[in-house]
């Protein structure tokens, strides 16, 4: 039987670990809550637990979803979910890379309904590839090749015209371009955004941290109250910078920079844990135990039955900061 | 009156009688020296009196240095209400300055308050136009068929500018007289700060208040005319034959004086036989115009 | 009477958020309460008079002698007065600045002089991403004042840019003048990546850059406006008076939006 | 644990109640005075004791409030955002001004699990939800087929699984017009394919609420809001209620003239008329105050055309299969006209609409204002010389478009009680809830009277839920955690397999996928209250 939980690599007790893991946070200057790869239970835990501890919220792919984020609040943008697109769209432009996994086919749309399915790849060449595929839609005369004039004719005649993109991929201001083109275009037809959600529950890790804390990733609360800060507050740079001494990670695997600070991994069942101070194995949410899990197929949350009761990141984090003395 | 005299020349005991006015100044620049002052001279054009021209206009200067460093010249416009000063500048701007050949136009005066310039100029631009400030500084730039016409978004406004200071020079002869006047105005020219908005800087048609024409508000000055001397009680003296006036227009009261005081000095050294035999100011009997300039005052 | 002055004891061991350390702040301080501010960002309680240690003095000119890259907001919100600082800063040094004179003499971290409202800073060094930005969530960048940098800049310098004047002497890194909503922003040397895309209006200069994007079409130049603007920066950058002397190309853009921002390239 | 509170004056007009007295609180029930002495006695000598508030429309929960959230940081401080507080915020300011119930007004049955998971993580307080039907696909098919059997089904289904107390509908085919390029949409305008009407979807799902006993009568977001000349929708409106229960929401919304040099005037007066003489109708009345906002609505047409508005300038729209969504960020001004005529409509809808019964105490939140203003928009109504003095502030061209000025009108505590307590209760179908008689629910706010009546407001005195003393003077006293009112209405399950069907063909997805089973809410507790249907 593979162990609950280690500590300094060897096997222990999940209560010690829990113990050794409130420790280690209690007395940290400046600890991280991080990889966030967990259901909404794991993620209002880790909220509360770091407001208990003062610590630092951020997400493994937070950086794509501040792409997009940043693309919505500083500039504003007109969107759908997947579930508009098989039921409507007509016109489907698959925007870079990391959008070859959305469905694009099933189901099908009525017979009389033909769905186009065009593609501007990635590359060097996208961020121009877009400003002359905006610039041509605006009606500007400017040289431009056969296939991106085919584009922008089949979006300016779409009923239900769907431009889809994954930030993981793309550069905010190519999605900034996207968005401004859709809403050039909805002055006189019908266009939106898609945009993919991040890996690891990110969107719903993401709207969490929103209702909870009243501000998108990445947050703080070392100072009392939430501070958001995407540079600040980013993981990895903070890991680099030397500025956090303890780290709680959630994910499938423990980041590269584990090294950099004393680690509490919270890791699916048999993961490597090399490093981690204190690792505890927890079941895999939507697999192992029920969870609450943004659903990529339908651009909402939604509920999804484990095989098994398996130990959630969610009751981990509570015992943590239950045993930190402070009221959850 | 008992009248004093300087190298041979008389000059009255009187007062030239002055008024407020609101004045503005502008920097134009073009690709040559030449082409500066032709913008200017189209807008200062039929400027000489606010009595019909809704606003008095010259040229100040030359500028030695100007915001885009090409040549230029300082011009200033003076009315008498901010309203037709805004009219006048914007109209004389866009007719003559927009429309001249590599022309640029720049805030000619400091000041708090502003007239619109560039500001009220941009819409020629049709949407093209380009706002750039640097520092407290705003400009438009009008894209036109020979490149940009760059011009400062506003211009500084004078409230104590002043209008109608004068001159009368009476010579013995027309053409002595005439002769010394263009040498008074030459050099009042040069006095910054202070405009001759007739042309060449002299009026020949002094005028008085009032008229036997009800519809006139002024007309000719018929005590200084030499043809009427019979007819009417002249104010001139048996010996001059010609009498022709130089107004001035000033950013202040001291550069009115100045260029009185520059003109009087310039007259007097001709003598009265290379130049004029007396040298008089026109007034009011002071009751309409608050600045008094004494002739006795402006000698050296 | 001299500067306040505050000489750093040793490198901090957090980010230090210094935003309090304003002239017209600390003017109405006695050294006690000055030396009372909090100043962590983390768990770990830090006053300022840990960190620093305080000669009091004329708060009209505040001096801090040594820097550090954890030293963050310096100068944020700052209304008057001059605050030197005597070696490096951290992130959002003079951000959202309304006037005075903020002087790095060193490099400052991102976001420096982001969302500027009025005043003067200068940085001798280097500063990083989005110089003259745009705050995360904000709508707009850099909206007034002046920003000079004698050494190279990072990412997205300008972003966002709606009004004022940002000069980098040296280089620039990656989309320089992203978004422009208006202002002027010069670089001196390089700029690499998507120079301007999305610009709506404002004027980037560039000294050396390859080729701008197919939304930024060749339009033409008249000489007159270089010559203007030359004199109007000379008082800030004589490197960015000089680099107006030299032949410039003019391209409009990005076309893909509004089309109506200008990028002068200097020829070399 | 027996609790009495003493010597307050008990303000409970459901029970005909006005007077000074007693109140009795035992195992979070309020109880007839017994023999025993109290195991905690609270003196309220002094003070007004009313029933816990009751607000029936506020954006609370769910994607669209939280994309608010996330879409301006920028205006958060350190204070925060009172247009999008985060979710302890709500609960916290909402009990510190004595209210115990919210009803989250608009959530599609699409996004009802995070609806519900927003709900859980607000303290203090009981919430609930109304569904949003009206706009999608397999709604208008049946309506169009004349299926009104299966449509009762269908939105008892859509009830029971995303956990509504009531049934909403937000410009019916407004948004399904809109999907397909319509621009404008108003009562009588199709949905292009469907060759519906607004008025024939309204209708549809009035009698489908009706016939399912919904206690709430249909919620409507009429069509055209906030376009000048729109009060001739609104009367249309309640024409076409033909006589049968209608809920109109945030009615100030609709009562704009194309009087005067700026055609737009305040036509509150003849909405409050119409409103007067149709006892069938109730209305919220969405007051707008002055200061920044975010308007958070599922009217994506309206909102796509406010767009131009937005203040800070930015916007996020969404638009899905059905209703979606637009967030808007806007900021009243006293001295912008429009503004200004807004702000009198809607005091002029809470003066001149007699009934208290009938008009209901909101704010829209956040989209007139957020529900923290709620305590200066009751002095307003308390006090006559603090209106004028408002007045006195505004343009006066805008408040020549209104009657305000003219009114006199003072609310009474007792009206206040029923507009915020007793009539919310009842149109909700909640017996327990609003009233202090014996075997109410244990929710009791407590003021204490001043001078500035909005202070008094702020923070009650004392607040208690389900008979527990939770905040004094908006400091918490401990933690609480309230349930979200739903509905267990019963239908035909015929009606499963066929949305099976259409779910699988349409979407590739089962029809259960956004079911909102309690065990995703809270694993510890049952997050639920079922409330039953009429019939």
């Amino acid at each position: 039987m593979t162990a609950e939980a280690l500590l300094a690599g060897q096997p222990a007790s999940r209560a010690a670990a829990i113990a050794a893991a409130a420790a280690l946070l209690g007395a940290s200057a400046n600890p991280l809550i991080a990889g966030l790869a967990t259901d909404i239970d794991g993620a209002e835990a880790a909220i509360g637990l770091a407001r208990a501890v003062g610590g630092v919220l951020d997400h493994t792919a937070a950086a794509g979803g501040l792409r997009d984020l940043d693309v919505m609040r500083q500039a504003g943008w007109i969107t759908t979910t997947p579930l508009l697109v098989r039921a409507r769209a007509d016109c489907i432009l698959l925007v870079g890379d990391g959008v070859g996994d959305f469905p694009t086919t099933p189901p099908t749309l009525a017979p009389a309904q033909a769905r186009r399915v065009l593609r501007l790849p990635g590359g060097a060449a996208l961020p121009h590839s877009l400003a002359l595929l905006r610039a041509l839609l605006a009606g500007r005369k400017l040289a431009a090749s056969a296939a991106l004039h085919e584009i922008a004719e089949a979006l300016r005649t779409a009923q239900c015209g769907v431009v889809i993109w994954s930030a993981a991929h793309t550069d905010g201001l190519c999605i900034e371009m996207v968005c401004g083109m859709i809403d050039d275009l909805n002055r006189a037809t019908r266009c939106f955004g898609l945009p993919l959600p991040g890996p690891g529950n990110l969107a719903g890790v993401m709207q969490a941290i929103g209702w909870q804390c009243g501000f998108p990733l990445r947050v703080g609360f070392a100072r009392g109250h939430a501070e958001h800060d995407p540079w600040r507050f980013d993981a990895a740079r903070m890991a680099a910078a030397g500025e956090a001494d303890v780290a709680l990670w959630i994910g499938a695997a423990l980041p590269d920079w584990a090294a950099k600070m004393s680690m509490i991994a919270l890791l699916p069942a048999g993961t490597p844990a090399e490093g981690a101070e204190v690792t505890i194995f927890i079941g895999r949410p939507g697999v192992d135990h029920d969870a609450v899990l943004h659903e990529p197929a339908t651009g909402a949350l939604g509920f999804r039955r484990g095989q098994g009761d398996a130990l959630s990141a969610a009751a981990v984090l509570t015992a943590i900061t239950q045993a930190l003395g402070v009221p959850c | 009156m008992p009248e004093l005299i300087r190298n041979g020349v008389r000059i009255d005991d009187s007062f030239a009688e002055a008024f407020d006015m609101r004045a503005t100044g502008l920097i134009i620049t073009a690709d040559t020296l030449h082409w500066a002052r032709q913008a200017a001279l189209s807008m200062t054009g039929f400027a000489t009196s606010i009595i019909a021209c809704g606003v008095e206009a010259g040229i100040d200067a030359e500028c030695d240095t100007t915001p885009d460093g090409r040549p230029g010249v300082r011009v200033l416009l003076f009315a008498g209400s901010t309203a037709e000063l805004q009219k006048q500048l914007q109209n004389r701007v866009g007719q003559c300055v927009l429309t001249s050949a590599g022309s640029a136009c720049y805030a000619g005066l400091e000041g708090a308050e502003r007239l619109k310039l560039g500001d009220a100029l941009r819409y020629f631009a049709d949407g093209w136009q380009i706002s750039k400030r640097v520092g407290e500084r705003h400009f438009w730039r009008l894209p036109v068929m020979d490149g940009e016409f760059i011009c400062e978004g506003t211009t500084g406004l004078t409230k104590s500018a002043v209008g109608g200071g004068n001159l009368l020079l009476l010579g013995a002869s027309r053409e002595a007289t005439l002769a010394t006047a263009e040498a008074a105005a030459h050099a009042m020219a040069r006095v910054p700060g202070a405009i001759l908005p007739f042309p060449g800087g002299i009026v020949r048609s002094g005028s008085k208040v009032g008229s036997k024409y009800k519809a006139m508000i002024a007309s000719t000055n018929h005590a200084y005319c030499p043809t009427l001397r019979g007819a009417v009680a002249s104010a001139l003296d048996p010996d001059i034959a010609s009498v022709l006036e130089i107004v001035i227009d000033g950013l202040s009261p001291e550069a009115v004086a100045e260029a009185m005081r520059v003109g009087l000095a310039t007259c007097i050294a001709r003598g009265p036989e290379q130049g004029v035999r007396r040298i008089g100011a026109g007034n009011y009997g002071g009751k309409l115009g608050r600045h008094h300039f004494h002739l006795k005052d402006l000698l050296a | 009477m001299s500067a306040l002055c505050l000489t750093l004891r040793e490198a901090p061991a957090q980010r230090l958020d210094l935003s309090m350390l304003l002239p017209e702040r600390l003017a109405a301080l006695s050294p006690a309460e000055i030396e009372r501010l909090p100043v962590q960002t983390t768990r770990r309680a830090m006053r300022l008079g840990d960190v620093f240690r305080l000669r009091p003095g004329d708060a009209k000119e505040v001096v801090i002698e040594g820097g550090s890259a954890r030293f963050d907001c310096v100068g944020a919100c700052m209304s008057g007065g001059v605050l030197r600082v005597i070696g490096a800063v951290g992130q959002r040094a003079g951000c959202e600045m309304l006037g005075g004179h903020l002087l790095i003499e060193g490099d400052a971290g991102p976001f420096a002089a982001a969302g500027l409202r009025d005043g003067v800073v200068e940085i001798a060094g280097d500063a990083g991403d989005y110089l003259g930005g745009t705050l995360p969530g904000e709508r707009t960048g850099m909206a007034g004042g002046s920003v000079r940098v004698r050494g190279s800049a990072g990412a997205r310098a300008g972003d966002r840019l709606r009004r004022g004047l940002i000069i980098v002497e040296g280089d620039a890194g990656a989309d320089p003048g992203s978004r422009m909503l208006a202002g002027t922003l010069m670089i001196c040397g390089s700029a690499s990546g998507l120079a301007g895309y999305l610009m709506r209006r404002g004027t980037l200069v560039i000294g050396q850059f390859a080729k701008p994007g197919e939304t930024f079409q060749p339009c033409g130049l008249d000489p007159v406006f270089p010559r203007l603007l030359r004199r109007l920066i000379a008082p800030y950058s004589a490197d960015a008076a000089a680099m107006l002397d030299a032949p410039l190309s003019r391209f409009m853009g990005d076309l893909a939006g509004l089309g109506k921002g200008e990028m002068l390239i200097a020829q070399s | 644990m027996l609790t009495l509170l003493s010597g307050g004056r008990i303000v409970d007009p459901a029970n005909r109640r006005d007077a000074i007295g007693d109140l009795w609180l035992e195992d979070g029930l309020v109880i007839a005075p017994p023999d025993r002495a109290p195991d905690e006695r609270h003196d309220v000598s002094g003070c007004i004791v009313m029933a816990g508030g009751i607000d029936i429309h506020s954006h609370i929960a769910g994607t669209n409030v939280n994309t608010a959230r996330l879409l301006l940081p920028e205006l958060r401080g350190s204070a925060g955002f009172a247009g999008a507080p985060e979710s302890e915020a709500i609960g916290r300011l909402y009990a510190a001004m004595g209210f115990t119930l919210v009803v989250e007004p608009a959530i599609s049955p699409a996004v009802a699990l995070q609806a519900h998971r927003e709900l859980a993580a607000i303290p203090f307080i009981d919430k609930a939800i109304l569904s949003v039907l009206g706009n999608e696909d397999f709604g208008l098919q049946l309506i169009r087929a004349g299926e009104h059997t299966a449509l009762a089904d269908y939105v008892a289904r859509t009830l029971a699984a995303s956990g509504g107390l009531g049934l909403k509908t937000i410009n019916p085919g407004g948004a399904a017009a809109f999907a397909r390029n319509v621009r404008r949409f108003s009562l009588d305008d199709e949905v292009p394919e469907y060759g519906l009407t607004s008025r024939a979807i309204m209708r549809s799902l009035q009698q489908a609420a009706i016939r399912l006993g919904v206690p709430h009568p249909l919620h409507l977001h009429a069509n055209n809001l906030g376009l000048p000349g729109n009060v001739e929708s609104a009367l249309a409106t309640i024409e076409a209620a033909e006589g049968q229960p209608l809920h109109l929401a945030h009615l100030q919304f609709y009562a704009y003239g194309e009087e005067g040099p700026r055609k737009f005037s305040s036509a509150a007066a003849r909405l409050a008329e119409a409103v007067n003489a149709a006892p069938h109708i109730t209305a919220d009345v969405g007051q707008v105050m002055f200061g920044q906002t975010v308007t958070v609505s599922s009217d994506v047409l309206r909102q796509f055309g406010a767009r131009n508005q937005a203040s800070p300038a930015k916007s996020a729209l969404l638009e899905t299969d059905g209703n979606g969504g637009g967030i808007v960020p806007y900021r009243y001004r006293k001295e912008n006209f429009f503004n200004a005529v807004q702000w009198a409509a809607g005091l002029e809808l809470f003066l001149l609409i007699a009934d208290p019964w009938r008009v209901f105490f909101t704010t829209d939140h956040p989209n007139g204002a957020p529900f923290t203003a709620y305590p200066d928009l009751l002095a307003l109504l308390m006090d006559r010389d603090l209106r004028a003095a408002w007045i006195a502030e505004l343009p006066p061209e805008a408040m020549a478009m209104s009657t305000l000025p003219a009114l006199t009108r003072e609310y009474a505590w007792g009206e206040i009680a029923i507009m915020t307590r007793a009539a919310p209760a009842r149109l909700l179908g909640l017996a327990d809830r609003g009233h202090l008689g014996p075997g109410a629910r244990a929710d009791v706010a407590v003021y204490r009277p001043e001078a500035d009546r909005a202070a008094m407001f702020r923070n009650a005195a004392l607040v208690f839920k389900d008979g527990l003393p939770i905040l004094r003077e908006g400091r918490v006293l401990r933690p609480h955690r309230g349930r979200a009112l739903r509905l267990s209405p019963g239908f035909d399950a015929a009606i499963e397999p066929r949305l099976a069907r259409y779910y699988d063909a349409t979407f590739g997805l089962a029809h259960t996928a956004f079911d909102v089973p309690a065990e995703a809410i809270d694993r510890t507790r049952d997050p639920f209250e079922a409330v039953p249907c009429r019939n």
